[in-house]
């Protein structure tokens, strides 16, 4: 009877939920792209078992083997059978060889790009939320003065430019015209001969490679943090309770930290997650712009040579840590406004 | 007379605006006596909630008080609030004069527990035993008739309205303030609660002696829990009186206009007035008197001439006509 | 036949897993002309009861008959006949009326769709005969402006005159004057009572304020009701001067009254407590008895009080008033 | 004949609104100046521009004011005849994207029930997977082979979030007092939907719209770029694109194809994104000053 009750409780439980909401979103996401990959009219299978027909002159037969150990399906099963083997294979980490390094497994592939990504995006995510939340306030405190007013001029030029565009502005001018930096001596993510280690030189130089990627990822996303704390921070500076807390005599610290810059962060932290996906998406060309070896890169250039199991496990994998940033951030955010986490008290 | 413990002169007050200063507080000059309780009337815009921050020169927005002194009497001391430093200001409120606004739902932070609001007070006012002040709010919430043990560990969204009141209250006693302004204190309230809360504010009185000042549009709390009773229009004060002359024999027009707004439960259905037209826009005011284009005993004096708040005996009226408003108030009753 | 009639009316909410009624079980009539102030505190179910008078929202059970038929049985035409027929005016002058859309654009959408006036000129000529109905002068320069630009008691006034715009013979005000200025009130409720004067437009006038209620419905009647149901129902100066519900007789006596002298004598009923129960935790038997100072122990917490005809036009819903007949001696606050 | 001098009137009416925010009109003028340009270029400027290889990555002159690209064509001309794709893309698509975002947010709060139930799944699903990646494998799996299949396929990753808003707008906006009031005046649902409620999201429609339009922008520059969108013809993504691949980065005269479509592209979002202001005074009565 009371375990009976604590299972109903922790099924209704807010946290409880929205794992298997994010759980759901991603097995929704996987099914789709392979039905997409697999059933429709004029999908990467067929194209490509037609191209082997026709570049090797083989027999269709033959040409569906080939696909069948690419794809990882098997081409005789019903299409049931071979959804439950795409997903159990996803399980284990199949996500079954690439076309364009043959043999080679996608999974492989993945492990060696993601990590770089995963530091650029972490990385710039951490240094843009920041910088952006103690610029906003001050634009906040400083509203219609000289400071709000270069910060919102930088904000609304940054948002104009695409990113990858400011990747090739830094480059151009940067790189070549005014040459800060050597153009050839920061492509790739670590510099010839370097082995990975646990050592200062290695992360030097991870640092300096990422070093370009990051600053636009973060100059880019920043304007946007600004805006959206300034913005927050205004309207929380109006709520009575700021204005009590001033009645009440606490100092101008307290207010500003406690009272004003808590509850101006929370709502933030709702946007936070979305940017996540944005970030990854912006990584793509970013990395290829600044030939960057990060997953985006590879996505690019698996996406120019066709080649479908990269992509859609490159895709899954974004979606996931998209996915699963979302849930952490709501998570955080639940953590942190009692309104939340005494919900159902 | 009794001892002042708060002189205002000349206080006067204006909001940035895009269309020009908004005045909306012009030249205010009164005296707070000890343990009195002086009511503040008058509609939304007359200044009586600005009036309510500027004292304590808590300037919200874009205002900036333009003139005046606020002068806090300690026994011999004389403190003169314009002259404080930001530091000293800060102390002093709270200690030595609470300021509790409008909206008492929405006075906490939504973030931390009621009982982080206490010690945040009393840290900022130097007291740092934390088991002390926990004491003394545990008193103070016993006092206001709340659950100790319930309130202070809870978060502010789950307190009911009158709790929030209540804490509110006890919050401001934390440092035993000489004078509490009270900010519509029962306005969102329901009418048992806000009985509850009028009698506590009674028994709070006796027990800790403040001086109050309370803010309100609603004639009938002032007439239930007021000593003196100011109304404002337009930025000033233009009566000032003692309660039972207040409404009984008014001598502004505009006082006496309020009283015939607003019926009675017991006692004789009369035909309610209004005041005809609208408040002044404070940054356009009509010339002369403010109150003219709406008061039905205007001279072409009142026109010209902004009469200014003068005592006949204890009662101080802002009006060229007082004695025919006063007729007139007479022969209505 | 009375022009509408609620029987039975209950609502109920969801609220996350719990259920709410809000509304229960509430019988009321309202006779062509007539004034009906419903009074209680936020919570109680007034403002809900008011917009199923006006059609505004389903009940859960119950039915409402408007000139004596049943409002979900009607056809098409006679259900916009008797939308039409009732109108409401809500309570908060700024959001009362569409902030991007003009007065003009505001009365004459009505007029207009429902062939209350044939073209744009027309529309425009019978607005300006209807915000003259309500006060509002200068009509002409009013029409062509945005809210903003008018003062809340303004803005009540357009509100009354677009619930004009289609004749209706039933208002159901919420609260309609509580948010404007003291000083203007007075003239918004008399122009409100020339309407049901000159017009015959019957009001359900929904307060807080036992004082306003008294003012507006003396000819009429005042309906209390606490925690969703109807506590008592009376002509006014019945109920005004002699209150048979204790919790009537509480809230008159925990009125504060804007005279010094008259508010500072009156008798105070002190309650057994403050709390306000939850809807979603009432207490059995009559709601108000952990608060009410005469309760009868054994019966008030068992038996939900019915209410009752008590004297002329009088009912209650209590048992200690059934009890002491004659009524309120024992529970009603003395005026002075 | 009045009727000429009613629109006209109203149409400087409404300038003289809208050039209230000087910064706002700045955006107005810049967005109209390019959409004038691009959309007239074509009828006067030669759309066969051949190569001229002694002109090669000349830097700007008094004959090419922005120089010439790697095959010795004129960078200014492409510049003027490559606007009118992007734009229409960016058009198409932040358009179609509004209209299933307004559409399907107001639909499932006025329906409620399944629809509601269905359509904010879909909309949810759609802004947890990313955007981008999402619009690069879809135009990985399905070819493109026209603007307008370009603009579906933006619009169709990218109305989720909009829907979410607009929906729970709508439901907060129907239970207002005014929309309540038109309910009871019998007024019918159209009425309620597109002279009460809409009415009053313009400025976050708008905006929105805007929004979308850069993103529509970002999108399909960045497909041409990664070489997925087949398309042909001369437009500003594929300069930026071409002049990458031909290395136009690295040399000093060189730059300026590649700079020049960057500029252009920002100018005409930054022109965009302020013209937001002035479209909002236009929607909103409240910020008309001086009133």
């Amino acid at each position: 009877m009371a375990t009976s009750a604590m299972l109903r409780k922790f099924f209704k439980n807010y946290y409880f939920r929205r794992t298997l909401k994010a759980v759901a979103s991603i097995f929704v996401v996987t099914t789709l792209t392979f039905f997409l990959i697999r059933l429709m009219p004029g999908n990467p299978l067929d194209i490509y078992v037609n191209s082997q027909m026709q570049s090797l002159g083989v027999s269709r037969e033959e040409a569906e083997a080939m696909a069948s150990s690419i794809f990882q399906v098997d081409l005789k099963r019903p299409v049931l059978l071979q959804y439950t083997d795409y997903v159990t294979g996803l399980l284990h980490g199949d996500f079954g060889l690439s076309i364009v390094s043959a043999r080679t497994p996608v999974s492989a592939l993945i492990l060696r790009f993601l990590p770089w990504t995963m530091f650029v995006v972490s990385v710039s995510l951490i240094l843009s939320f920041t910088l952006g939340i103690l610029i906003g306030t001050l634009m906040a405190y400083k509203r219609n003065t000289w400071v709000d007013y270069v910060f919102t001029t930088f904000s609304s030029i940054m948002t104009a430019i695409p990113d990858f565009m400011v990747a090739t502005l830094i480059i151009v001018y940067f790189g070549v015209q005014w040459k800060v930096f050597s153009v050839t001596g920061v492509r790739g993510s670590l510099s010839p001969g370097m082995v990975a280690g646990f050592n200062a030189k290695f992360f030097i130089d991870a640092f300096y490679h990422a070093a370009l990627p990051i600053i636009t990822l973060v100059v880019c996303n920043v304007g946007n943090w600004m805006l959206q704390m300034r913005g927050s921070t205004m309207a929380t500076l109006g709520e009575d309770y700021v204005m009590v807390a001033k009645a009440r005599g606490l100092s101008e610290a307290r207010i500003t930290t406690g009272y004003v810059g808590r509850n101006a962060i929370l709502p933030l932290f709702t946007t936070l997650a979305l940017s996540i996906g944005g970030m990854f998406g912006g990584s793509v060309l970013i990395e290829t712009v600044f030939t960057y070896n990060g997953i985006g890169m590879k996505l690019a250039s698996s996406l120019g040579a066709r080649d479908y199991p990269v992509m859609q496990a490159i895709f899954i994998i974004i979606t996931t840590a998209t996915v699963s940033a979302n849930l952490f951030a709501d998570f955080l955010y639940g953590w942190l406004d009692p309104r939340i986490r005494t919900e159902g008290r | 007379m009794a001892d002042t413990v708060l002189e205002v002169r000349d206080l006067s007050l204006e909001y940035r605006s895009r269309r020009g200063p908004v005045k909306a507080l012009r030249n205010v000059s009164f005296d707070l006596y000890k343990g009195e309780t002086l009511a503040l009337i008058g509609e939304s815009g007359c200044g009586k909630s600005t009036m309510g921050f500027a004292l304590i020169r808590l300037t919200p927005g874009t205002a900036k008080i333009t003139n005046g002194n606020v002068t806090f009497v300690d026994g011999p001391n004389r403190i003169n609030l314009m002259e404080m430093s930001e530091n000293e200001i800060r102390r002093f409120r709270w200690t030595d004069m609470a300021m509790m606004l409008q909206a008492a739902l929405n006075a906490y932070n939504p973030l931390i527990r009621i009982q982080d609001h206490f010690i945040d007070t009393a840290k900022a006012h130097g007291l740092n035993n934390k088991s002390e002040i926990i004491a003394r709010a545990r008193r103070l919430l016993t006092g206001v008739q709340l659950d100790a043990d319930r309130v202070l560990p809870a978060y502010p969204h789950e307190l009911s309205g009158g709790m929030r009141q209540r804490v509110l209250l006890a919050l401001g006693l934390l440092m035993q303030p000489k004078i509490i302004i009270l900010d519509e204190p029962t306005t969102a309230l329901d009418i048992l609660t806000q009985r509850s809360i009028i009698e506590l504010l009674r028994k709070l009185k006796d027990e800790f002696n403040f001086t109050m000042i309370f803010i309100s549009h609603d004639l009938s709390l002032a007439a239930e829990l007021a000593d003196r009773v100011a109304t404002m229009y337009a930025g000033q004060i233009v009566e000032l009186t003692d309660v039972f002359s207040a409404f009984e024999k008014p001598r502004h027009p505009y006082t006496f206009g309020l009283t015939r707004a607003v019926p009675t439960l017991h006692g004789a259905v009369e035909k309610l007035e209004s005041i005809p037209g609208s408040p002044p826009d404070l940054v356009f005011m009509p010339s002369g008197c403010k109150f003219h284009p709406r008061c039905p005993f205007a001279t072409d004096k009142c026109k010209e001439v902004e009469p200014k708040l003068t005592a006949y005996g204890g009662h101080q009226v802002a009006c060229h006509n007082w004695q025919q408003v006063l007729e007139e108030s007479q022969k209505a009753r | 036949m009375a022009l509408l009639e609620l029987k039975h009316i209950t609502k109920q909410f969801r609220q996350g897993k719990k259920v709410v009624t809000a509304v229960d079980d509430v019988n009321l009539a309202i006779q062509d002309k007539e004034i009906i102030c419903l009074v209680g505190e936020s919570g109680c179910g007034k403002t809900t009861t008011g917009k199923m008078a006006a059609g505004l929202l389903d009940q859960t059970s119950g039915q409402i008959l408007f000139e004596g038929k049943d409002i979900s049985k009607l056809s098409g035409p006679e259900f916009m006949a008797y939308r039409r027929s009732v109108q409401m005016v809500h309570q908060d002058p700024f959001s009362s009326l569409n902030p991007v859309r003009t007065i003009y654009q505001t009365i004459s959408a009505p007029l207009l769709y429902h062939k209350f006036a044939k073209d744009e000129r027309d529309a425009r000529r019978r607005s300006i005969e209807i915000l003259e109905m309500v006060d509002l002068t200068p009509a002409e320069e009013i029409l062509d402006k945005f809210p903003h630009q008018l003062s809340g008691g303004q803005r009540q006034r357009v509100s009354v005159a677009r619930a004009l715009t289609v004749n209706p013979k039933f208002i159901v005000a919420d609260e309609a004057v509580s948010m404007v200025d003291v000083s203007i009130r007075a003239s918004l409720l008399n122009m409100l009572r020339r309407l049901n004067q000159e017009l015959g437009v019957s009001f359900l006038f929904i307060t807080h304020d036992l004082a306003l209620a008294k003012y507006f419905a003396w000819e009429g009647r005042v309906g209390v009701m606490y925690t969703g149901r109807m506590v008592e129902l009376s002509r006014s100066p019945s109920l005004i001067e002699k209150p048979l519900h204790p919790y009537t007789a509480a809230l008159m006596s925990a009125i504060p009254e804007a005279d010094p002298r008259l508010t500072r004598s009156k008798e105070r009923i002190v309650l057994r407590s403050d709390d306000i129960p939850s809807l979603t935790k009432l207490p059995p038997g009559c709601h108000f008895h952990p608060r009410c100072p005469v309760w009868l122990e054994g019966k008030c917490d068992k038996v939900q009080p019915i209410l009752t005809e008590m004297g002329p036009g009088h009912q209650v819903a209590c048992h200690v008033a059934f009890d002491i007949t004659g009524g309120g001696s024992k529970i009603s606050a003395g005026t002075r | 004949m009045s009727y000429i001098r009613d629109l006209g009137s109203g149409l400087l009416g409404s300038l003289r609104i809208m050039s209230r925010n000087k910064v706002g009109f700045a955006g107005l003028i810049i967005t109209m100046t390019i959409l004038l340009v691009s959309l007239l270029a074509p009828q006067f400027i030669d759309l066969k521009m051949t190569a001229d290889i002694e002109k090669i990555y000349q830097g700007p002159s008094a004959e090419h004011w922005l120089g010439t690209d790697y095959q010795g064509r004129d960078i200014f001309k492409q510049l003027l005849l490559g606007g009118t794709e992007v734009i229409y893309v960016a058009f198409l698509a932040g358009l179609l994207g509004t209209v299933i975002g307004v559409g399907l947010g107001s639909l499932a709060a006025v329906l409620g029930g399944w629809v509601d139930t269905i359509a904010t799944a879909a909309a949810e699903l759609v802004i947890t997977i990313p955007q981008y990646p999402l619009l690069l494998v879809l135009a990985g799996f399905i070819r493109l082979n026209s603007p307008a299949g370009l603009a579906v396929i933006i619009a169709a990753v990218g109305w989720g979030g909009l829907m979410l808003t607009i929906r729970s707008q709508v439901l907060s906006l129907k239970e207002r007092d005014y929309v309540q009031a038109a309910r009871a005046l019998g007024l019918p649902v159209w009425h309620l939907l597109l002279k009460e409620i809409i009415p009053n999201m313009m400025s976050y429609i708008l905006t929105s719209l805007v929004m979308r339009m850069t993103n529509a922008i970002y999108g399909m520059v960045g497909l041409i770029f990664l070489g997925v969108v087949p398309i042909a013809q001369n437009n500003w993504g594929v300069m930026y694109s071409l002049a990458n691949r031909q290395g136009a980065i690295f040399g000093v005269n060189s730059a300026w194809y590649i700079l020049a479509p960057i500029f252009t592209i920002a100018l005409f979002q930054f022109g965009l994104i302020n013209m937001n202001r002035s479209l909002e005074e236009l929607f909103n009565p409240r910020l008309r000053r001086g009133e």
